[in-house]
């Protein structure tokens, strides 16, 4: 019987034993399995988000005239090239090095670390940043000016202020903002060198006309609706990855929330800008239409993960609306030239999802600020200083363009065409198009 | 001979192009034009910046025929392209002094048809 | 010796405790990972069929003229945009609510449950319905008409008939009804819709022109066949969204075997009209071409999931040459005048699809009836009913609307073309275009 | 006691067997998820890689003449179909069927298998290569023999020499070859394909025009950049799927170092080839700048799994240059007209990347030769044996065409257009373009 | 009656209508033209092979007046389209033997405004 | 001084072109045209629809010139543009009754080069 026992005994020993090796092996499947969800998760939404840029060349290429298409291509090809490699380089690191102050970042440049994962995920949103500037400046901008700035604007401008945000331990963290998927970090930033960018380099010829020393403002129409959609569209699509994909990680089931969000708060743009434009101008504008849909999904960005659905329509509904009069605004009061409604898509919109997530996120997963007017205090702080960093940043880098290479090109570049004389050619070769728009 | 021009409304172009069929007058030339006339432009917007048109789309037609065609001509365009509203369109007669057939080189009155 | 036992033992039951914990915790894990696969496909799976708004535009756009190509783009945008809010708020509960004599849903109004996972996913198939419409009566209608019934159509028709099938305990899911992806739910419903739009509508001014007491049929040109192409590839592209998705699983592995009958389908679509086009007409046709591909993709939407390889071939190459009979039939003999094809598409290739699940289906995996005799015509009656249900509901609203608000725009508006008299703007400024066309 | 004991050991068997039938069912439950993420993936990627049809169909478009436009499309909706059934039937088995010493497969036609998920993600590749011919040879190739070759390429040509690399067994295999997702197995197959293409058919009207015995080199330029530039991106977002979906399984960690190198070389190959036209030419040029991407992304394929970041932007850079280099020196000196310069992008820079897996890769993670040198001897050895095999059975059956069905359209035909002639009917209908283009 | 035909640079068609317009003269026609004139072409270059343009874009103005009315035309053309440099342009002036409005069949100097 | 108005087949526009500088005829303008002539149409179809095709694509020519250069002009037009072919086309020549160079403000003869 002795013996029979030990047996016994060395048998659920054994028996044990391989279980628990078994669960060795489990814990290491399942951690692999953990990672592979987050890999294919980011690496999928990083790719919708890549394609955006697709979307924003070809809403900028639409909403231009024919003989700038080919200028507006090269700069949406080439910001996000130069600004990979620049985000390579430093922007990662500045954005999500050790924080030195929760300031700025200081380690894992030229991605040391190796984080793939995160890094691809991220650069796409750096490029978003830097692609936005574009639109607000076509149409005149010296191309190789472009490229300068745009280097800029993704390597040090965009990941300072996106590292007191986003990397954990920045300032703005600390206080409790919330971001979610960058209303502030990207789009606010992206917006607000926009504009900059175009009050430094001013409106393109012929927009502002001095009639009787009263300022007459003209429509410079875009010469490619369907394009111009298709982008919009585009966009649309890529906003799951760039939404949804913020959960930063395939396990978190709140993805599916967030595309609900996403999806109703972008229809309700749709809405509010076109009724919006039906009201105000008599008929139902396709392109602030276009622009409604980007305004909602602009809009929800920040708020998208912890606001209910309801809000998400208002929150969208406001956005459209918002837009068509900030677009209003700009152009007929201000006179600032901005051909796409960048600023007020990417800015205005920008900064009214980051306060919606303090007026209507839900406190507790928000987990900042106690009360909701607390929240409101830090989202509106949040907004302010990123809006004051970039300002400050790149209205100073517009002007030492400016004074150094120069920002603009010739009138009469301007006139013939940014294609022709930047690049030596044409984007519709044997189509008859009317050169004097 | 004569070259018979005539601007009319783009949406005409078919019925003007049938009454001269009609009339065997099958040779004319149409290129797209814009005018601006008695019909007034309309406005546009777009970014909720009004646009005035007031170069609206017309469609010029020549053709060359002999004198004796003229009035048939004008006789045929007109019935194609009257509606009797604003924007119907002008019709011109210039003279031309010489016409020649590249193909084969014949000239005068010749050539036209 | 005891001491030892009992700490033997306690140590024994311990280990085994903290397995079962262990395994407590295993599930949860497993679990999570389960609904992480779902959340991830269908999110995924959800994108691609949004993004077929963007393929539906192209097309649309594409194969119509230039001056109506606003109008086309504004009604997508806006018939997915209203589309979604009011499946939000009625068409979902209706749908997939609790079953009242399984003919209507009757729960779930504004999402109550909160699942946002099928919502999402089901939202793009809706959107694809009312989306399908457009088409067929693109050029000539009004928008705000256009506007109303797209609303009705993803709020309400669409969503009942979608219950009879999808929700579970619908009367014809009872019966036994097979239609995996859609043939019949969605693309029928649009097509039907569609054509009852077509007919009341009437054709565009100079489609059919009376000579002599006889009809004389004329080619009205779409303006640009590249949009119309690419549309197609990015539907085709969905489709794989759109079908595979239809698992409604992330671990259900059969999603490759339907992306791979969805792709055999398409492909024998393309040669199936293409092949029809250049023996009936001469040369290749184009447009015809493209629409064999979504012919053949109709036609695999509702048997993908059942058939073999082989079959599917099948499926698609006689989609494609009823694409193309259809089309003749439609136009030249009724005189019913579809700018895009959407009937033959959607409608005579739905129901082509629908019936190929009872004759190529395999009985087993479809679990329906007995007999593939019983099968083909279970699905014969679901179509015809869904047929009925969608013509008499979708014309009674074109009626209703042409005599209030009214449905079509006057000759003179359709004569200078949508874009100027509707949204008082060109969508090719710039360009010359023949305004005769 | 002993009863009390045998309770015990029975309920410890009892638990003990509970967790091994759990362990049991674990198993399953594991397997399945990793089957499920790799179906997931594969499916992902393999729709990506489909979408880049759309992207090569927009490429081609845009870098002809508008004439042509509606027989590009064709020729690209024409290739992936056929090719998919010819690929079904015959290609999958001749590549991955069992191996006849090497050289071919001989089982699994008809994907008896059923193994649909890798058939899924390999059709599209099968497809790719096929469809880069079509540009070389665009806007002068009988429609008719142009499906003759398409079917040939993916039926035969292709899976053959694609079975010597990725079946397992192939002869390049054994050598040590490494080829990742495709430089040479795909890209240069279809580039190599298109060269001898393009030489025997010759070059489009008006190219090469011999003035005094000289002959003068002419532009013809296409007719649409945005879409060529609309094009570029979706290859390069459906290149995530080709190259991080060639891991071939979704729980491949190493999917998102891929997708890293992949950003890097193909913004590299922009910037390369940007300031190479720049320095050139004067000005930075256009469309070379968007082929520069579509360089970096050839270039990176091969090597994409095992190379450092910092040598992917160097593969990328050269490979940016080498194009330019490429393009002109087969225009200007080589006088072989390839209008899209598919045979620089995909043949050159093929190679190029097939040779930088020897130059720079990380020698361990290759597993192929002992020594530097001799792994780049390899991947020579590689490259010369696929130019050899596709030069002379691609030569062949474009010689056998050209003397039976006939290559190439008459001069009249490609004077008005392919679109009426072979299709009978325009792309833009309704645009003024210039025809003497 | 005369056909007052001017080649202008296509930005300059909103000028030469202003300058039209404040001498009342309304009815004008606009169509897209290529022109090779003193002005020299340019050269493109398109994926590194040289373009040679020498046809320049060029809006070709239309106007049928009656004779007196023929300088001040001409004057207002010239207004609007002059810059002093090369390119500016030319004007031609035909005659035309007769004029017809096809909405109301007038004929003569009286169709002509 | 004389118009010569010339309708050519678009792919002979370059021809011409040449031909005309070789005779030091430097000044000519280019619109794109439909034409409809000896020359039969086409028929397309487009979704099995049959579509006549009887406005041919063209290129017509306007080139301003005093009279003793009227006979070359022609000459370098037929030069260029003939191939015996039916679509050739047509020339037409017009009395230019004065010139005027915008730039200058110079009439006459001096004017047209
Ligand atoms: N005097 C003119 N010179 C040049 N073109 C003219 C002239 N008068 C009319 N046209 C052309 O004819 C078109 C129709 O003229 P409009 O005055 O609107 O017609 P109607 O007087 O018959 O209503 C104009 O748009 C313009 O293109
Ligand atoms: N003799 C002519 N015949 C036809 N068109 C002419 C002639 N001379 C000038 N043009 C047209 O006028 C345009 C401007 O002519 P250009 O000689 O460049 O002007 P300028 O001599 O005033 O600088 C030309 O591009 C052409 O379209
Ligand atoms: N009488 C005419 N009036 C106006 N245009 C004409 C006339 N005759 C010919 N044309 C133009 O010239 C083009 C070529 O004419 P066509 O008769 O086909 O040439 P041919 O007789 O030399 O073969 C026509 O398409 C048309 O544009």
């Amino acid at each position: 019987m002795k013996k029979s026992k030990k047996i016994f005994i060395f048998t659920i020993l054994a028996l044990l034993l391989s279980v628990s090796v078994h669960a060795d092996e489990l814990t290491d499947t399942l951690d692999l399995y953990s990672a592979a969800f987050d890999a294919i998760w980011l690496l999928i939404c990083g790719g919708l988000v890549f394609f955006m840029q697709a979307g924003f060349a070809m809403v900028e290429t639409g909403l231009t005239r024919a003989k700038n298409a080919g200028n507006i291509i090269m700069k949406n090809l080439m910001d996000f090239s130069a600004g990979a490699i620049l985000y390579w380089a430093v922007g990662w690191g500045l954005m999500y090095g050790e924080t030195a102050g929760g300031f700025i970042g200081s380690s894992d440049f030229f991605l040391a670390s190796g984080d793939t994962m995160n890094w691809f995920f991220q650069v796409v949103f750096a490029a978003t940043a830097a692609t936005i500037v574009s639109g607000a400046m076509a149409e005149r901008t010296k191309f190789s000016s472009y490229i300068i700035y745009s280097v800029v604007i993704s390597g040090l401008i965009y990941p300072i202020s996106g590292h007191w945000i986003w990397q954990g331990d920045g300032w703005l963290t600390a206080l409790g903002f919330h971001d979610f998927a960058g209303s502030t970090v990207v789009h606010s930033v992206g917006a607000w060198a926009a504009l900059m960018g175009a009050i430094i380099i001013g409106p393109r010829t012929g927009k502002y006309v001095k009639v009787d020393g009263k300022v007459s403002v003209k429509a410079i129409m875009g010469h490619n609706m369907p394009l111009a959609a298709l982008g919009v569209f585009i966009l649309w699509f890529g906003w799951y990855g760039f939404n949804a994909g913020s959960t930063l990680s395939g396990t978190d089931l709140s993805m599916t929330d967030v595309a609900v969000t996403t999806t109703l708060a972008a229809a309700a743009g749709v809405i509010g800008a076109m009724f919006t434009t039906w009201i105000a101008f008599g008929k139902p504008d396709v392109s602030m239409s276009l622009n409604g849909a980007l305004a909602g999904l602009v809009g929800i960005t920040a708020p998208c993960a912890v606001v209910s659905n309801g809000a998400a329509i208002i929150i969208g509904l406001i956005a459209g609306i918002l837009v068509v009069a900030s677009v209003e605004f700009i152009d007929k009061k201000l006179h600032i030239d901005d051909p796409v409604g960048a600023i007020s898509v990417h800015g205005v919109c920008g900064v009214w999802g980051t306060l919606a997530v303090g007026i209507f996120g839900d406190l507790e997963a928000i987990g900042g600020a106690a009360t909701r007017l607390g929240q409101i205090g830090v989202q509106a702080l949040g907004a302010a200083a990123v809006f004051v960093w970039v300002t400050v940043t790149a209205g100073l880098l517009f002007l030492i363009i400016k004074k150094t290479v120069g920002l603009r090109v010739s009138e009469a570049e301007e006139l013939k065409g940014l294609d022709i004389e930047e690049h030596g050619t044409e984007s519709y070769a044997g189509f008859q198009i009317f050169q004097n728009m | 001979m004569k070259l018979v021009v005539a601007y009319i409304q783009p949406d005409k172009l078919n019925a003007v192009k049938q009454e001269l069929f009609k009339d065997e007058i099958h040779k004319i030339s149409v290129t797209n034009a814009l005018g601006c006339g008695q019909q007034m432009g309309y406005t546009e917007t777009y970014r909720g910046v009004d646009v005035e048109v007031n170069l609206l789309k017309k469609v010029r037609i020549e053709i060359a025929v002999t004198e004796p065609f003229v009035q048939t001509t004008v006789d045929a365009i007109i019935r194609g392209a009257r509606t009797g509203e604003i924007g119907d369109g002008k019709i011109f007669i210039m003279p031309i002094e010489d016409s020649i057939r590249i193909r084969s080189g014949e000239k005068g009155e010749a050539a036209i048809g």
